[in-house]
């Protein structure tokens, strides 16, 4: 079995590698989400105890 | 000054919202209106052949009186919220249910039972023969108070929210789909000869079972959304 | 007797107050006082159960109001900022809804009565969203008369009334005070009723 | 020995056990995914009748299940944190939410593409795809109230309610689904159950396996973030190394 | 403190509906999300053939389109009511048409333009083709503006009126007919092996009347609601 | 300059008050006055345009303001009971989109620069929602240190408000007129800006 034919998937090539591609993505995706989520979360606590920090 | 019973105040709450949509008439009038316009639009969207309007006339029905009874939940409770009444509803020395339940009632006798009387007339434009036709009358009778007690759930959930017309469908939709299918499922088995007595017997029990839970449940919706 | 012991409050993450304690007794009267956004409301929507406090303990005759529920409410009546009342309805209808709400029924009579007293003579038929904005205060504060609530919560129950109605409102609060019920309240107008000596709580 | 639940069940304790908790889930599940993938691709034969395309089964039964699974799970925890007054299982429930919704979206979408070859569809009206949908819905309701409600204590409750009355519904839903579908003699097409070859066992036990992990993995660092959010004027949260280290950053 | 043009206004206010939108992101995606579930409520209601499915598909697609923008349109106006903030619009020292037509741009981006961008997928659902997809895609770009703009003179008059979000149905919804037509008719044609074009070019004319005289005719309508 | 010559308003079929006339001069400041009902917010709104009279005729600078259209709104400033703020929006968003509706830019720094005079200091970016009653009319006010309107029509700005903002306004009021401008105002508190003799207008 040779990589192109793997990948053709005899003809399914679309469906097959479509559904994993897409389930991967979406998974790195929310991952990334996550990720910018609490980075977010951070940058505001530091905003918000450097405000503190002035205002005292 | 005398106290009032359980009953009374449940008499009082329905009189009141019937007395309120009264002084405007329009209200109660465009729900019936939108369900009409809703079912007369799919033969312009479809397409005039009659077998296959036949065929959809029941699913068609059910989803446009879904779909107005959806419509006209947000005001459930919205005006009252609004303007504090519903404030002073939590502070009555009773319970809450009670009060909500007499909402229900309200709603659906502005809802759900005139969409119930209207239907035949519809179905007649969609050529429904008449067993189907007092199936469906019967169906939408029992379906339609399940409607209004879900959605009055979702209608206390998403009280004050912006948007919450749209939210509130979106939470009740889903919830509602067995009343949907049942519904329809009734009046297809009466045309396709078979009897709808299972279809209606679970529509019963639904409601039923919708009418110990609903009305606590949207209480505490209420208590909930009023903090 | 209403008791507050230790109460402590907050929305979103600012806490408004705590351990706030205080006490009152039939017959008396009492202001809260403070600048705006100091948390007179949220106080008194706490005792009235809409808001869960993040301590202390609400008393009603010496048990929780939390546990009492109904019982309460029978004996508490609460006027916020928002009037409760129904646009499309009249002031006859209004009035006689919101004691129906409250568990009592009220005749026409007793209705007119108590709004004619409140200044609206001539009025009782119009739909309540035609009245100016004092006008419904009014129909609004008409409840007061015909309730036979102990505890009378009202926040800045004089908004929009004119000063007619400011020296109504002092009477029918002194009335109240004089068959034994009690009185909190907020107000950023004077207000002082005569022959009583109004208790002061300021949140700062 | 007694273990204190109570101590993990605050969030100061639980935001640094997460933390800890992550790898062990993460790493597990990106290794069980290749071995699975491995033998699903490289191991399995052909099937018969469905050719390579049904390879896809190795994703799709997985995201299918955890989907409904994660659902409960969901209504179990928003449930503790309504009476129970509890804020972790609040968040927790919170945290599910997103992953479930998108395991059922992943589930449509594998479902769509082994459609499109096998029945000739994308879609059709079958039972089990359209409860499919319908939890779909639930999910994006639940996430969509929760949502708009901008105080968290109220939307953690209002949203709770809605997950249980959902919960109490889906049985009824699956069931009314299912009796729909077979009234009607259109669909023609059925899922073929085929017996399995033992290697597209393992296959599907595996990605199924590091479906699992990679839940809990998302679902602890999501609440993670959730936490640092709402405790974010607490001492313990300010508290931090990674609050506190990022003062370089900021001069 | 320097004055501002009429585009910079125009600006303005769609910015500032976005933005109050995406305050509540959940807003936007339930009037897709309401779409997506009305598409999907029908084939419940009708049964599982895909036969009969597939020919209703434009009619229900159009039909549900109709019923979402028909939703939120009672939010375009009725926030700004309550609050106040339209009677200062009313006072703003520039033409109220340019404010209204701002409000309509953002109502169509936020309701109309997903809309269409989320059809295709839907389409699917019921086996449509690919042309006809197409086809579908380019007659929602064109009408879904028209729902807006004469949405929003519907908006407009039932402003403040209870009960208006049925209302503003009932006014809107046969004004709208000959665009639900028409648009359902160029996917039909495309299907059947015709050409959409005579029906896409009346669904852009409409669009570009509907353009020159509704905002006028909307803020008209405002100030009538406003006495 | 403002002159109102023989006005007459009717609401239903209720004549509120015919024969009105007054002018008002840079630099002046009148009082609406009157019971609750009497038509004190309808005779302002009948000066914005809201309302048209039955008799009677506004002019602005000598030209009746129905036909000056946008160029007397240009000038005119008016706060009526509604706020007209949007509860999504924080403090500072607000005050920048009324400002742009009213047809003029304003930079953060200004905005910011008012909310804190109106003693709005980290207010700013909390959603107006969860303000208290006073603090969004402080919002709903801070509009008066932005414009650069002309004549001012107040009813009821005080609403709400504590000692502290009172106080506040009456300063705002005194500069707005000491540069010339015009306020009509409306009010069942006393409103006295130092200096400066309040005119007096009633209905009854
Ligand atoms: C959008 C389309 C689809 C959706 C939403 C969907 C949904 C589901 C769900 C929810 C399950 C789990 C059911 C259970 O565990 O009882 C499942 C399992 C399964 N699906 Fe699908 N499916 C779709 C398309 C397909 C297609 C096209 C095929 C094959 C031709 C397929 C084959 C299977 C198989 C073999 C199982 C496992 C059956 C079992 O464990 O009993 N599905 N699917
Ligand atoms: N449609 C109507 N029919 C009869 N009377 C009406 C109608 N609309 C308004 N009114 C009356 O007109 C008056 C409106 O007065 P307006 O709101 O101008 O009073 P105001 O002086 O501002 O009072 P307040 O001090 O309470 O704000 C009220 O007396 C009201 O009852
Ligand atoms: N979610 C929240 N986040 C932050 N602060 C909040 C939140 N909700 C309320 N607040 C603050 O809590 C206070 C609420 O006060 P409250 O309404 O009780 O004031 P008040 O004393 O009645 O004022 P007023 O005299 O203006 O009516 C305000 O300062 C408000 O800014
Ligand atoms: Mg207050
Ligand atoms: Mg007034």
């Amino acid at each position: 079995m040779n990589w192109a034919e793997f990948f053709a998937m005899k003809g399914y090539a679309f469906y097959v590698w479509g559904s994993y591609g897409v389930a991967l993505l979406v998974f790195a995706i929310e991952i990334m989400l996550i990720r910018n989520r609490r980075k977010q979360a951070l940058r505001n606590l530091r905003l918000m105890r450097d405000e503190m920090g002035e205002s005292v | 000054m005398k106290k009032m019973s359980l009953f009374g105040l449940l008499g009082l709450v329905v009189r009141r919202d019937l007395l309120l949509a009264m002084r405007r008439r329009a209200d109660v009038l465009t729900t019936l209106i939108f369900f009409v316009m809703v079912v007369s639009l799919f033969p312009l969207g479809v397409g005039p052949e009659m077998d296959m309007l036949r065929k959809m006339a029941p699913g068609v029905v059910w989803v446009a009186a879904l779909l107005a009874s959806m419509l006209s939940l947000p005001r459930m409770f919205s005006a009252d919220y609004a303007d504090g009444t519903l404030e002073q509803m939590m502070l009555a020395p009773q319970s809450l249910s009670v009060l909500v339940l007499g909402k229900i009632v309200a709603h659906w006798m502005l809802s759900g039972l005139p969409l119930a009387l209207i239907a035949p007339v519809l179905g007649l434009q969609f050529d429904m023969s008449a067993p189907a036709l007092g199936t469906l009358v019967l169906a939408l009778l029992l379906g339609t108070p399940v409607l209004s007690m879900i959605g009055a759930i979702g209608a206390a959930l998403t009280l004050g929210l912006r948007g919450g017309g749209v939210l509130v469908s979106l939470l009740v939709l889903p919830l509602c789909i067995p009343v949907l299918i049942f519904g329809a499922g009734a009046v297809e088995a009466v045309t396709s000869g078979m009897s709808a007595a299972s279809n209606l017997s679970f529509l019963g029990a639904f409601m039923l079972f919708a009418l110990v839970f609903t009305p606590f449940v949207a209480s505490q919706a209420l208590r909930i959304s009023m903090e | 007797m209403l008791e507050v012991g230790n109460l402590a409050c907050s929305r979103g993450d600012h806490r408004l107050f705590s351990g706030l304690s205080f006490s009152l007794h039939p017959g008396q009267i009492m202001q809260v006082q403070g600048a705006n956004g100091s948390g007179k409301t949220s106080l008194l929507r706490t005792l009235c159960g809409f808001l869960s406090p993040d301590e202390g303990e609400i008393l009603w005759h010496g048990k929780p109001v939390h546990d009492l529920g109904e019982d309460y409410y029978a004996e508490l009546l609460y006027l916020g900022h928002l009037n409760a009342i129904k646009d499309e309805l009249n002031a006859l209808e209004n009035l006689q809804m919101s004691a129906g709400l409250a568990g009592y029924a009220l005749t026409e009579q007793q209705a007119v009565a108590a709004l004619r007293r409140m200044g609206l003579q001539r009025r009782e038929h119009l739909p309540v969203k035609v009245l100016s904005q004092g006008q419904r205060r009014r129909v609004a504060l008409a409840r007061l008369l015909t309730t036979d609530a102990h505890l009378w919560i009202l926040d800045e129950p004089l908004t929009a009334l004119d000063v007619g109605a400011v020296g109504l409102m002092q009477e029918l609060i002194g009335e109240h005070l004089s068959k034994g019920g009690m009185t909190i309240f907020t107000t950023h107008q004077p207000l002082q009723v005569a022959g009583v000596e109004t208790r002061q709580l300021s949140l700062s | 020995m007694a273990i204190n639940w109570f101590k993990y069940s605050a969030p100061t304790t639980f935001y640094g056990l997460a933390g800890k908790l992550i790898p062990y889930f993460a790493w597990p599940a990106a290794i069980l995914f290749a071995i699975g993938i491995y033998i699903g691709f490289f191991v399995a034969p052909t099937d018969a009748t469905q050719s390579e395309a049904y390879r896809i089964i190795f994703l799709h039964v997985p995201a299918s299940i955890l989907s409904m699974f994660i659902y409960l799970i969901m209504a179990g925890y928003a449930a503790l944190g309504l009476i129970f007054n509890t804020r972790l299982s609040s968040m927790m429930a919170q945290a599910l939410a997103p992953t479930g919704a998108l395991f059922a979206f992943v589930s449509l979408w594998s479902g769509a593409l082994w459609g499109k070859p096998m029945w000739g569809a994308w879609w059709v009206w079958d039972a089990r795809l359209t409860s499919e949908l319908i939890l779909l819905f639930l999910y994006l309701g639940y996430i969509a109230l929760h949502a708009s409600i901008e105080d968290t204590r109220r939307a953690d409750k209002a949203s709770a309610l809605l997950a249980i009355v959902g919960s109490v519904n889906v049985p009824i839903i699956y069931f009314s689904v299912k009796w729909w579908n077979t009234l009607h003699q259109g669909a023609t097409i059925k899922m073929s159950g085929t017996s399995m070859h033992i290697a597209m066992q393992q296959a599907m036990f595996a990605v199924m396996a590091a479906c699992w992990l990679y839940a809990i993995a998302v679902a602890l660092a999501r609440v993670r973030g959730i936490i640092l959010e709402r405790e974010a004027n607490t001492q313990w949260v300010n508290d931090l190394p990674e609050v506190k280290q990022m003062n370089g950053e900021h001069s």
